[in-house]
């Protein structure tokens, strides 16, 4: 009854906060889209748990910096590589909890072992240490040796999306009052309506200016938008290009998702490159820009943003040339291939705003090219049915409509994932390529970058698995009172440190 | 009247049963949640794992008799999604939609049988033609629309109200007067139609014979034997809120029932989904017994 | 102050429908003295109740209107008043009762609340309107009157609630009580008390009494003066005496002469003691829960013969109806009807025997389909019997007997809506002709007509008897046409058969005081007999009051 | 003897009372227009409909500038608004139509049956209309767009499953009342089955109440079909109804109205006509009130 009474309490104190006007405090107010209903530091790696979290309340050893200079150091202060399969990295000296506890290797080793804990499934385990087993060891106070089988070379930009929290800690179910060592403390959760965090004045680092940040949540975008608009929030982390109206408060920022249809390349007619090819040639994909998608939606040649390791440079954006995707489909017909059998666009409704229309037109397009085509919108799980395996046997040909989201740097998951003939979504099925993505995956340095501009030169140019569309943007808004400059990390993360006010 | 009560738990009570039985093996038709549960590039060993702890990977029969051990010690099991009692869960949520649904029907009772009473005095009047014509438009507009739309219009240019949220009761004005809309259209006809029979009725004319005012004659003599049919519809639609007014909770960022439920469905949290159901159903129970009981108190000629 | 209480002068009252203009009321004038009474006699749709409504103020406008004449009370037109002042009027200074109390009572509210609000309206406290309450529900002789201030109206008998609308009226002690054919619905025994308590609240107060009613007996039992209506105009106005005594109108006189009960009494049928009887009843009873609503009745009805069963309200009359059309299943008793058990019959024997019994009910507004042309309604029963008519047939057979039950075969693709009541009763009879029954059951089948069509029904099922040799089972509760019609009688108390005989025998020499007591307060249309009967009367009914018993 | 008249044909009956009511009239006019529409629109309009054309987005209603097609103005992909209401006319109301006509045939069948059978098969009957009642609409709607295909088919079966019990208890208990009148027993007394007192004298008297109830479902059925589409569950693109144009129209209510405004007033339109429809069609079909509409029939003689 707790809500009864403090909404009631709150219908009581009308006055108190009856029209926010912000006037010259130091508070912000955020809105999420969805509402935050778990708030665990393990289960960061959501985008929304992670707004609020992610270096705010718990800090990770590693971070990646978002304006292209790599991966910083946070609670570690360096980290080098021991051997083949052990990492040693070196932690910060005289870091506290927000419960006063001290900093130290345990909590690292501990805050590891319960993301990979079996008694809660934490999304950060799947997604950085699927298939890995590792093993751990405290050299000194500051001073941690993780092992892994197999080698993982990557695994200081894994760590980037470990959050540590203090030893103790229940592993068996969801905290509800995470404890870390951020620059600020997660003071007060309203189930339902808001998160307060406040600053914390034991930081180790350089005090932020926000004082204390209220989350609240709102999946209407439109309304999310107006919040800002008549004062009565800061920001809006992520919102629809269609309510992104106002240049002086409406940003736009890469949200690191790349969209892209899935071609099935086991299922006639698609399993001939002609129709492949042409299939990419019947989009028109500037007729998107600035109409349905925002302006600053960038083109992409493969499914990873160049900020990749291995993007390859050389592939270039499909022309739009229905003349030449009508002549490929003759081509293929006279070859025997079966082009009139019709293909099935899957698309995933809500995936992101405008998605439904964008597949229309897309279909249109298609079927200019002279593709016999139809569209299907369908609910997340039920998509899933379609992108992930296992396939159903008699599916028919499909393009799977999907945005794929890889902001750490390196295409491992990605190659193996979409790619490799044992990936979980990968729809082809090409020898080569599965031994490139291994050996890839293995190797490091200059040899590991090669390895990968080969293996996405197979997929885009030489089997053409996909019709790769955009690499998309998100738009924030915010307050003309704040400056807060929304990145790729956006996505992620949002550092009320990085908040200053006007 | 005990016996009445007693025999309504009865039904109520087997009702509630076989809802239980037809949501626990419909909602595990959907399909299974490990794939929203876990990234999309999960392994499949992690995959395995979710579904292991959730008891996923139990015959269908296994579960459903887990269950059913469980509700008999009025556990509900944990929340798959948040990791907490679903009851729990449900419990937070479900005292916004009630205060929500008790607000606006006793708004929409009150003006629904104010403005029909009258309507129903000078039938087919101006008065009436107007008020029905707009009920009616009302009630046939898509109330997500009209939501956002006074949103546009109330908060965001005139700033009279805040858009959306909780916390002061400005911001109870605009999610009530959304939900305030059809069921008002629906109950100021039933008035107006109930009204207008009753106002024909010989005990009407008794009263006038007596020098009885009109205002009295409308809101004394004839609204209370009026009312009878109208409580069953505002029953239905209390009820109808109850189970959630999730398009209004969604768009004002309420943290009600609705919007908790169709969440759960989305996410195929089952635990929720049945709590939550049994919760509504229960209140729903309740609302209905206290409907019979205001029919004994207007008519004294029903007796259980 | 005068004598003369109310003028009316030259009312004349419009409906504006959409069929046009209708005139209720024509040109009407009359005027009422102070203790006096004063009965406006006429049939339904004379205008009488309208002219009632016009007085205080109960005609919605639209769509009546008063279009011409005035009334007068205390010197002043009504007519000219604003509406505040009008209304204050109401309950004050004139009141009115009305026919089926129940209906007229708000089902919702206390008794006691309903009387003492006729006060509160006008400005009496309400400690004191309560007070009065109180002592108006003994005067108007509610028992328990304490405890029954606070019960709602369905907890009374329809005598009791009659009363309580008196002492509603009586609230404000008004110059003026119109009532508006306040027995009408009423046992003939209570009849008689209500009668008898407004005379005497009458003589108390000096009132001017405003009666309506469509009953001569009424007329002849109260009225000082009788105005007589028809078609909305008066036709005739003179003492009770002497309108009875010497009608001047044509209309009056066939009125009087369609009162029935005034013919001489038949002598024995002429039925052969040895046929066997068409229908033998033995120790019949019905119980509702706890309550026996037929106690072990033994009857028989011979062919061609007409049975009468009287009795009062809740006598059990109509349960011994329905539980011999198996409408509901009896629970004791057999029922022979040609060598057969009625009551242990199959479902297709059942059906067999519908076409041999028939019913005719009370309302025959509530016993057509609305939504069925007479077309429909009668040729029904081929459809349901295809035996007895083939369907080329029907159209012939349906104007046939249209023109048996005194209606035009066009009348066939009409509506019931479209008749009157006494043409709906034909409807209802050609129904039940259709299927050529041995037997037709009539439950109160003429109470509801006007006098002059109540005869024309009697006429035309003494011809069926006659022409079609049909037994007929004819309950009623009125007394005067039993004794037109039957030939045998079956009187009824609480559920048993009390007295059965001839009808000259019970008509003439009743043996039960309850029979004795019923004949007693039946009312005769000459008020000189009427009053002779009064005196009668009034020594019975202490005799019954002595007699609990006997009174039920 | 003379002979009984023939009726005077039925849709001459129909026609002269319609004029009578001209508010009827406009409505009915307008169901008409929808219903030609309907079978005719999509075979005209398909392709303006559903071509996009990005550089005519979003066309301001009301000029003729881009062709009489595009009077309404453009959707977000430029499509013809007036086009697409036409051709989504035909799912929208074939939709309503058959989930409400669905909805009532089982409701009054059951209803039928809870009213006129022994009282265990009626407890039987509302118990599972109470589930039915109690059930999530929003659960079901997910339960079966999931389970089996986000088809029109399936999206009429969930909205008339859970429309059922109104219709239900509305005819057990206008059945209870009916059935202790006097007419139905006098076709007791008459022999007649059970069927046929069911057929020929209850049902006539509920239908009416039941076509009040339906024309105001029509409404409820779009808009609980618009509220899916809004929360992603109802009909999914390509396909078009009216509910999912608004839905989709709502996320540009500030800069073209016009998307959601439409395909709105297209449903209140259409719930207006119908009622008014509803409201004539209670007085034609009850003979007692008929004469209301046969009046004007006279005037116009």
């Amino acid at each position: 009854m707790r809500n009864l009474n403090s909404c009631l309490i709150g219908a009581a104190l009308v006055t108190m906060t009856a029209m926010p006007v912000m006037a010259q405090d130091r508070n912000v107010t955020i809105v999420l889209g969805e509402e935050v209903d778990v708030v665990d530091p393990c289960m960061s790696s959501r985008s929304n748990v992670g707004r609020v979290i992610l270096h705010n309340v718990s800090e990770t050893l590693t971070e990646l910096g978002d304006q292209g200079d790599g991966l910083m150091p946070r609670l570690a202060t360096a980290w080098e590589p021991v051997d083949e399969d052990t990492w040693r990295f070196t932690l910060r000296p005289d870091v506290q909890f927000s419960d006063g506890t001290a900093f130290d290797a345990e909590d690292v080793i501990y805050s590891i072992e319960r993301t990979n804990s079996d008694q809660i499934v934490c999304d950060n385990s799947a997604k950085y240490f699927g298939g890995l087993e590792v093993s751990m060891e405290a050299i000194d106070d500051l001073t941690v040796e993780i092992t892994t089988s197999p080698a993982q070379p990557i695994l200081p930009l894994l760590l980037s999306g470990v959050t540590v929290v203090p030893t103790g800690t229940d592993a068996s179910a969801f905290i509800t009052e995470p404890v870390g060592t951020g620059p600020y403390i997660f003071s007060e959760w309203n189930i339902g309506q808001n998160i307060i965090l406040t600053r914390n004045d034991n930081y180790w680092g350089e005090t932020p200016e926000v004082e204390s940040a209220t989350y609240v949540f709102r999946s209407d975008a439109a309304v999310a938008a107006a919040m800002v608009e008549t004062g009565e929030a800061d920001i809006v982390p992520s919102m629809s290009v269609l309510d992104a109206t106002n240049p002086a408060t409406d940003f736009s920022y890469p949200n690191s998702e790349t969209f892209f249809l899935r071609i099935d390349t086991d299922v006639a007619p698609l399993n001939d490159r002609r129709v492949r090819e042409a299939l990419n040639l019947a989009i028109d994909r500037e007729a998107f820009q600035g109409t349905i998608l925002a302006e600053g939606v960038i083109p992409a040649t493969q499914i990873v943003p160049p900020s990749t390791l291995g993007w390859n440079p050389d592939l270039q954006v499909w022309p739009y040339d229905p003349e030449r995707a009508r002549a490929l489909l003759e081509e293929a017909r006279a070859d025997g291939v079966d082009v009139d059998t019709e293909i099935n666009l899957i698309g995933r409704s809500n995936n992101f705003p405008n998605v439904t229309e964008v597949m229309e037109v897309m279909l249109a397009m298609i079927q200019d090219a002279g593709f016999n085509a139809s569209l299907r919108m369908y609910d997340v799980s039920e998509w899933e049915d379609f992108y992930s395996k296992p396939f159903a046997g008699d599916r028919g040909p499909q393009l799977v409509a999907a945005q794929h989201d890889n902001a750490k740097g390196d295409p491992v998951f990605t190659m193996f994932f979409k790619y490799h003939s044992e990936g979980l979504q990968g729809a082809v099925w090409d020898d080569r390529l599965d031994s490139l993505i291994d050996q890839a995956t293995a190797a490091t340095g200059d040899e590991r970058e090669a390895l990968w501009r080969e293996a996405f030169r197979v997929v885009g140019e030489e089997i053409i698995t996909d019709i790769p569309m955009f690499h998309m943007v998100g738009f924030a808004r915010v307050s003309a009172r704040i400056n807060f400059q929304p990145t790729i990390a956006t996505n992620s993360e949002l550092q009320l440190a990085q908040i200053t006010f006007n | 009247m005990k016996a009445f009560i007693g025999k309504r738990a009865i039904s109520s009570v087997i009702s509630l049963v076989g809802l239980i039985i037809m949501v626990f093996f419909l909602s595990r038709l959907t399909g299974d949640p490990t794939a929203l549960y876990l990234p999309l590039d999960a392994s499949i060993e992690s995959r395995e794992l979710f579904r292991e702890l959730h008891g996923l990977n139990d015959s269908i029969w296994l579960q459903f008799w887990n269950y059913v051990q469980d509700i008999a010690r009025l556990d509900f099991g944990d929340s798959i999604r948040r990791s907490r009692p679903a009851l729990e869960v449900v419990l937070e949520a479900f005292p916004w939609t009630l205060l929500l649904a008790f607000i606006t029907m006793i708004l929409v009772t009150f003006f629904a049988v104010l403005i029909g009473s009258l309507a129903a005095f000078r039938a087919g009047g101006v008065f009436d033609r107007f008020t029905s014509t707009f009920s009616l438009i009302g009630s046939s507009a898509p109330d997500f629309w009209v939501a956002i739309v006074a949103i546009v219009i109330f908060a965001v240019q005139l700033r009279w109200l805040p858009t959306s949220g909780t916390g002061t009761i400005w911001h109870w004005i605009l999610p009530i007067t959304v939900l305030f809309i059809r069921p008002f259209g629906l109950i100021l006809q039933v008035v107006r139609g109930s009204m207008i029979s009753v106002l024909s009725s010989a005990y009407i004319k008794t009263a006038r014979a007596k020098g009885v005012k009109t205002r009295p004659i409308i809101f004394v003599h004839a609204l209370r034997n009026a009312m009878l049919p109208v409580i069953t519809v505002i029953g239905d639609q209390a009820a109808a809120m109850l189970n959630g007014a999730v398009v209004v909770e969604t768009i004002f960022g309420f943290p009600g029932i609705g919007k908790l439920m169709i969440d759960s469905i989305l996410q195929r949290d089952f635990t929720v989904i049945l709590a939550a159901i049994m919760v509504t159903a229960l209140a729903i129970f309740i609302m209905n017994l206290l409907i019979d009981l205001a029919y004994t108190l207007l008519d004294p000629r029903i007796r259980y | 102050m005068t004598n003369r209480l109310l003028e009316v002068n030259n009312l004349s009252v419009e409906f504006h429908t959409v069929q046009g203009r209708v005139h209720a009321v024509r040109d009407v004038s009359f005027h009422l003295d102070r203790g006096e009474t004063l009965a406006i006699l006429g049939e339904s749709g004379s205008g009488k109740s309208v002219s009632a409504s016009a007085i205080m103020n109960l005609i919605d406008t639209p769509p009546g209107y008063i279009t011409e004449g005035s009334i007068k009370y205390d010197g002043q037109n009504l007519l000219d008043l604003p509406r505040d002042e009008r209304r204050q009027i109401n309950g004050r200074k004139i009141a009115m009762i009305f026919q089926d109390p129940l209906a007229h009572l708000n089902p919702v509210y206390k008794v006691g609340w309903q009387i003492s609000e006729a006060m509160r309206v006008h400005g009496v406290p309400n400690a004191k309107a309560d007070a009065r309450a109180l002592d108006l529900m003994h005067r108007v002789g509610i028992p328990d009157a304490e405890a029954k201030m606070n019960a709602y109206p369905h907890q009374f008998s329809g005598g009791q609630r009659q009363r309580i609308m008196i002492a509603m009226a009586l609230g404000m002690k008004p110059d003026i009580l119109i009532a508006d054919e306040p027995t009408t619905a009423l046992d003939v025994t209570v009849q008689a008390q209500i009668l008898s308590l407004l005379e005497e609240l009458q003589e108390e107060t000096g009132m001017g009494l405003l009666l309506i009613t469509h009953d001569l007996g009424v007329v002849a039992e109260t009225a000082d003066r009788v105005v007589v209506m028809n078609k909305g105009e008066i036709v005739e106005t003179g003492t009770a005496a002497s309108v009875y005594k010497d009608p001047q109108n044509d209309y009056t006189k066939r009125l009087i002469a369609a009162a029935p009960g005034k013919a001489p009494l038949k002598s024995v049928p002429d039925i052969t003691p040895e046929d066997e009887p068409l229908l033998q009843v033995q120790h019949l009873s019905k119980r509702y829960g706890a309550v026996e609503a037929l106690t072990d009745a033994s009857f028989h009805v011979m062919p061609g013969e007409v049975v009468a069963v009287v009795g009062e309200s809740g006598s059990g009359k109509s349960t011994l109806a329905k539980t011999l059309l198996r409408l509901q299943e009896p629970s004791g008793g057999t029922a022979m009807y040609k060598g057969r058990d009625l009551f242990s019959l199959t479902e297709r024997e059942l059906y067999d025997m519908r076409r041999d019994i028939q019913m005719v009910f009370q309302d025959p507004t509530q016993s057509l389909n609305p939504r069925m042309t007479i077309y429909q309604i009668i040729s029904e029963a081929w459809a349901i019997h295809p035996e007895i008519l083939p369907k080329d047939a029907w159209r012939a057979r349906v104007s046939e007997l249209l023109t048996k039950v005194g209606l035009l075969p066009e009348h066939a693709h009409r509506y019931p809506h479209q008749f009157s009541g006494g043409q709906r009763q034909r409807i209802a009879i050609a129904r039940a002709l259709a299927l050529e029954p041995k037997m037709i059951v009539c439950d109160e089948a003429v109470s509801a007509l006007d006098v002059s069509i109540q005869a024309q029904v009697i006429a035309l099922l003494n011809d069926l008897r006659d022409t079609m040799n049909i037994s007929f089972m004819f309950i009623a509760h009125d007394l005067p046409v039993v004794r037109d019609f039957a030939d045998r009688v079956i009187v009824m108390q609480a559920g048993r058969i009390v007295e059965t005989g001839d009808t000259e025998t019970i008509f003439a020499h009743p043996v039960q005081t309850y029979t004795k007591a019923l004949l007693a307060a039946s009312l005769e249309p000459d008020p000189e007999v009427q009053a002779l009967r009064r005196a009668e009367r009034k020594t019975l009914l202490m005799d019954i009051q002595a007699d609990p018993d006997a009174a039920r | 003897m003379p002979e009984i008249a023939e009726p005077r044909p039925l849709l001459v009956q129909i026609y002269r009372m319609l004029m009578a009511d001209k508010f009827a009239l406009c409505g009915v006019i307008f169901l008409i227009i929808l219903a030609v529409s309907a079978i005719f629109g999509p075979i005209f309009l398909e392709d303006a409909a559903t071509r996009p054309n990005l550089r005519g987005r979003n066309a301001p209603p009301l000029s003729m500038e881009n062709g009489w097609v595009n009077f309404l103005g453009t959707d977000s992909v430029g499509r013809s608004m007036l086009a697409r209401i036409l051709v989504a006319s035909r799912n929208t109301l074939q939709i309503s139509f058959i989930s409400v006509f669905v909805a009532l045939s089982i409701g009054c069948a059951l209803g039928l049956i809870a009213g006129y059978s022994t009282p265990r098969t009626s407890n039987l009957i509302l118990r599972g209309a109470d589930i039915i009642m109690s059930f999530p609409s929003l659960l079901l709607a997910v339960i079966v767009l999931y389970m089996l295909e986000p088809s029109i088919f399936n999206l009429v079966l969930v909205l008339a499953i859970t429309r059922v019990p109104v219709y239900l208890r509305t005819t057990r208990a206008e059945v209870l009342e009916v059935r202790e009148r006097m007419f139905v027993q006098a076709a007791v007394v008459m022999g007649a089955s059970k069927r046929r007192i069911i057929l020929r004298h209850i049902l006539p008297m509920v239908i009416p109440t039941l076509i009040t109830i339906a024309t105001l479902d029509f409404a409820f059925v779009m808009l609980a079909e618009s509220s899916l589409s809004f929360l992603g569950i109802g009909i999914q693109p390509p396909d078009i109804t009216w509910g999912l144009m608004v839905a989709q129209g709502r996320p540009y209510l500030v800069q073209a109205w016009w998307l959601a405004f439409w395909p709105g007033l297209a449903i209140i339109l259409t719930t207006m006509s119908l009622n008014l429809l509803s409201i004539w069609m209670r007085t034609a079909l009850d003979p007692v009130q008929r004469w209301r509409l046969e009046i004007g029939r006279k005037t116009n003689d």
